[in-house]
């Protein structure tokens, strides 16, 4: 096999390209309609967060994936709550993608005991082993060696588990992300590679940090099978996660997906950093029109699998389901003080 | 602003590095967020306008690979200072700074000083979490060849990171957030030779001696305040540099008021409050002490988010009071 | 091997990670060197050949993403061993055991717990030179979350590396070459539980405490039997587990002597012989004490290659017994 | 511009290519004879090295890179006192083929006062900046980052100077080592990165490390010039060498040469570790025969620029150095022992 290096994104990080409504010849309307309904239970959640951030009700550093919905649906759908999952600080959508309750995520964003870390973690660090979420955490790079050893353990246990490791573009910089995809090429490990690539690190410019836009020559070096696609097409990404998660079950060894992906938002925060980030105010507003919700709903109309009364009906459900479990955490109490010694050690 | 009649930490901070990039050309700056108001709040602003990106350089997230590269360029007659801005995140370089900058001129005898200054920040509270509020000077205080500096003061915090920047040992400079703030009046910059700079007493007392650096002098700083309306006088000595601790100024202190009380934010257990405590008591006859040695240092927990979880967390002045009355009030444990 | 008399402490670890791997199935074992006996002496020797290289696992030069699988491979119910052969090598992996394993916990809510074990081997002297020798086990004690294991006989090297795998909590067991070879006699296994383990005493005595860990425990009981022979009767307290630190044991030993001597393999600053003071006096009223407190740690430099220089770097029995003669005779600092 | 990803090595780590004479045509016959000799200084002095182990002369651990002499030489020719370069564990050979003298190492390795390192560092850590080797370190990896600063250094200094960085094939599996040819790679750094690929990292072949056995494929994600060569050819050493060394020096940024090579002594001492490692004990005896040193010499005597009896008076002489040099480190001092508390900090 001869391949080639993958050396620029080409269209894919061009903002006046994929910005037409997305391909879904052949899909079925209930599991478009589901992904549309999650990617709008995503994108009002955080735009919650955002509203009370400046409300001044949320206190946490909130990083909020705006724009970048599509990629944590979709790689979501083939995953069984016996897979292992990790994120990083940017998880919102990771989480709920996966079926984490708005309830669990407010009150873990309110520092609540109902949240899902128990109040302990805030935005930065979500956790529920039930849906198959078992960590996020904001040391850039930091559970991509955890999420390695996840597949080690499914590979051990030999029961077509698969791991996923959810990071961005900057993480690819740390040598923890560096080792581990050698480690789970050499291994043969089954762990799915997610790398959301939004073409920032906090306020840099990829362009500004690697001599090359893509994140994709790495799994090349390490001779990891990949793909490098429209993070913000939730049909492709879904597609893509089939193949990439097929692969690691059937011990076939890791998968890397460069999802290539745009955040609304600043770093962290609600404000929209185009003040801030290099290269950025110019880009944001074309970056909007790859709207990886308005795209798959228009395509949906188009296909007359869903009308503009329909699509407003689940926007409002969404929203009375996002003032319920705002209205739950807000009432929720906050942790024991005693809980931060009793949770240092195992009892 | 060199002639302000106060100055603030932040505004130290930046006044050093604007000295220093103006007055040494072999200086240069390398650290994420460098070219964005990145979370060094205003310390560092627009130097990357003032003297160019070519000095003031922002980074790919490599810790490892940007704080070796400033050794190497240290090693080769340059005066790096890269900054992180966390020291959470400092640690992923950890390898390099205490493996690497500590030990070179020791083990190629003599002949080499890598002259980087490496500056973390400790910056928590704010429900930041455990991964984002780490405090572990400690750890680099352990460490032979490294000089570490924890300024309290503003003008410490300027004086200081120029002394460490033109030191020709490798020096860890830790600043924090939470003194950004603190404004003292300004005499104007003093050039320091790091090696000769130890503790010194912030405020004289005879009660009691309070030894702290960093955050937790002001909080003693502060609390040292109300004790005196309340007729308690109390020593505060500021430690400026941990490591090689100077012990002259705290054994003399302790000599005066014959009672202890050390005050750190980080972890109790190896920490700096014990080193303290260990390094009086081995030193001061046992006959001088009115009390028993005590130590106030930050719960023994990774830090928790929740605010309300932050408020007991962080040591507040009422515990040092409480803390300074139990030792005037008790007797020597007999 | 079980129904020895005697045990040695290589033989002590190669008996738990035969143990562990054949009674529990979610044990494996990760690192450098496995396949080949390399820098582990004989305490893992064959384990790959007797239990299969899928777990007995040998690795890349990768300590960051090994001691980060393990961790992930702890989270999902196994209960790996990660072998670094030197503590050196082991603090590149320092922001995984740090900032991830010793604080998931923490961070969520008690509703996980890294259940790994974290090897690393103090491996000095020879001329290995700075970067082979370091001994930093005062920075994981400084780190709540983690359990820090120092054994110092061959049964604890066995029990309480068994007690380490089968505990809930990451746990850093370090073992130290020179040990390698002290031998003891054998009761056989004893199954342990690892929160329970705390400082025993190894040698009773009334005149002075020594308080000690893993090798420099053994430094302590030489020198304890040569100053027997001179009637000096030295209380010799093993430490064990260095963090948490279970204090009553210390306490009670330093209330009968009166003295307390620390003695430790790591630096001095910020180190564990400064903890052990520090709680000591903190707690121990100060009319008890007969002498000022005192510590023996390491040379406060880097370690030197040439042997001529490793011979004065490394604590000898001889400075023991001249420390303790010094206390015992001088009376309390008056 | 289409890269095509290197996967193997092919022929270069196949011991039975590559044992005939080496190509000489063309090359100036002083240098190839000098070269030469620096071979068998190198050669012989570890051979000293190896006998005074055994003998007990020796107490540090030093790592012995004989077969591997080609490497060094051939990297040395275009470099000048003004270059920065950074060793490992394993770096007698760049120590002495930059000039270090073999009164130093011997002193240093004896641990005495007179060694290059003031007898403070022994085998793994030599220092020589006259000669412009500025520090080995035994830490994989860890001098890598520093001597990419160096790079930068030499950057911001403008005089044209490049930093050159020797590790190995199971360094490259560090993360200290991925980010910096990142960080190289986008500041555009003069760094040569000179990965003596030897097949072992200890008694572990490089495929059970990697999923491949080259390292290139790693300077390729990162987008730097590369070469993978025979590395026990000192004449295509060189060429490849004086290649980097024009490129870095015009400010194109770094360069990385993957000289594949073998040891034959075992990872660290004396013995050859033919029963230690995986897949070691069948190949050393051939790969003996892709000696650097006889096929140099072969072939200067079949293009008669050489004779049988200069090549045993290349030699002799060389004995004679050594032996010399072995007495003097033998008489020299120890170092004082205050220089244990006086080299921590500068004065
Ligand atoms: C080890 C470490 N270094 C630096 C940071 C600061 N930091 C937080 S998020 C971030 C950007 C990471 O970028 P990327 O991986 O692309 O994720 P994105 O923010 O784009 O989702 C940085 C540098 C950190 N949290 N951890
Ligand atoms: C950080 C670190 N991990 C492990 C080791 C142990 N070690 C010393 S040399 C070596 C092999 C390195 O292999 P390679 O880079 O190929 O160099 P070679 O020995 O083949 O010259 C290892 C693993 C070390 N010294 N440092
Ligand atoms: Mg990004
Ligand atoms: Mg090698």
């Amino acid at each position: 096999m001869t391949t080639h290096l993958i050396e620029s994104l080409g269209n894919l990080s061009d903002p006046l390209c994929y910005q037409e409504p997305i391909n879904i010849v052949g899909e079925n309307k209930e599991i478009l309609l589901n992904e549309l309904r999650i990617m709008w239970v995503i994108r009002k959640a955080e735009e919650k967060i955002a509203e009370q951030i400046i409300s001044g009700a949320i206190k946490c550093p909130c990083h909020l994936g705006i724009g970048q919905e599509a990629a944590a649906v979709g790689v979501s759908a083939y995953l069984t709550p016996n897979d292992k999952v990790f994120g990083a600080h940017r998880s919102h959508s990771h989480f709920l993608a996966l079926g984490g309750t708005l309830d669990s995520l407010f009150a873990e964003v309110l520092g609540k005991v109902t949240g899902c870390s128990k109040g302990m973690g805030g935005s930065m660090h979500l956790f529920d082993p039930s849906i198959g979420f078992h960590g996020s955490v904001p040391i850039v790079g930091g559970s991509v060696p955890i999420a390695t050893g996840a597949g080690l353990a499914a590979k051990l246990s030999k029961k077509g588990e698969v791991a996923v490791s959810y990071f961005g573009d900057g993480a690819i910089e740390e040598g923890a992300v560096q080792e581990s995809l050698n480690l789970a090429s050499v291994m043969k490990l089954p762990v799915i590679f997610v790398c959301e690539n939004n073409l920032f690190s906090s306020h840099l410019h990829i362009e500004l940090r690697q001599p090359a836009n893509t994140t994709a020559r790495f799994a090349q070096a390490n001779l990891i099978e990949h793909a490098v696609i429209d993070g913000n097409d939730v049909v492709t990404v879904r597609k893509t996660a089939q193949r990439a998660i097929e692969h690691a079950r059937a011990g076939k060894g890791p998968f890397f997906i460069e999802a290539v992906t745009y955040r609304w938002r600043g770093h962290v925060g609600p404000s929209e950093d185009t003040d801030v980030g290099v290269k950025r105010g110019a880009e944001l507003s074309v970056w909007r029109k790859r709207d990886p919700l308005s795209r798959l709903a228009l395509a949906l109309i188009q296909s007359n699998m869903l009308t503009e009364k329909t699509h407003t009906d689940i926007q409002e459900e969404v929203d009375s389901q996002i003032k319920e479990a705002w209205q739950n955490a807000l009432n929720a109490p906050y942790p024991e003080l005693s809980a931060i010694l009793e949770t240092v050690y195992a009892k | 602003m060199q002639n302000n009649k106060t100055l603030n930490y932040a505004d130290g901070i930046l006044q050093a590095f604007t000295y220093l990039l103006e007055n040494h050309k072999e200086v240069f700056v390398f650290g994420q967020g460098l070219w964005s108001p990145w979370y060094v709040g205003s310390t560092m602003k627009d130097l990357d306008k003032k003297f160019g990106v070519e000095r003031v350089i922002d980074s790919p997230v490599s810790e490892v690979a940007v704080t070796g590269a400033a050794i190497g360029a240290s090693v080769c007659g340059y005066r790096p200072i890269v900054v992180h801005p966390r020291v959470d995140f400092m640690i992923l370089a950890i390898d390099q700074i205490v493996s690497q900058a500590a030990k070179w001129s020791s083990m190629f005898g003599g002949q080499v000083h890598p002259a980087v200054t490496i500056r973390g920040i400790v910056n928590r509270g704010g429900e930041q979490g455990a991964q984002h509020s780490q405090a572990l000077h400690a750890w680099f205080a352990h460490v032979p060849g490294l000089r570490v500096v924890m300024p309290a003061t503003a003008r410490d915090a300027r004086d200081l990171l120029i002394a460490s920047v033109l030191c020709d040992d490798p020096v860890l400079y830790i600043d924090d957030r939470w003194l950004y703030e603190w404004e003292e009046e300004d005499p104007g910059i003093q050039l320091l030779n790091l090696s000769e700079v130890g503790p010194h007493v912030l405020k004289n007392g005879n009660d009691i001696t309070i030894v702290a650096a960093s955050f937790s002098t002001k909080l003693a700083m502060d609390a040292a305040k109300t004790l005196e309306e309340e007729g308690i006088s109390v020593e505060v000595v500021d430690l400026r540099v941990i490591n090689p601790i100077h012990w002259d100024v705290i054994l003399e202190s302790v000599q005066k008021t014959g009672r202890l009380l050390a005050v750190d934010g980080g972890w109790q257990s190896c920490g700096l409050a014990g080193e303290i405590i260990a390094g009086v008591m081995e030193h001061v006859p046992l006959a001088v002490m009115k009390a028993s040695p005590k130590r106030l240092t930050l719960t023994n927990a990774p830090a928790p988010t929740s605010k309300v979880l932050e408020e007991i967390y962080y040591t507040q002045p009422s515990q040092i009071i409480s803390a300074v009355k139990e030792m005037i009030g008790s007797k020597v444990h007999v």
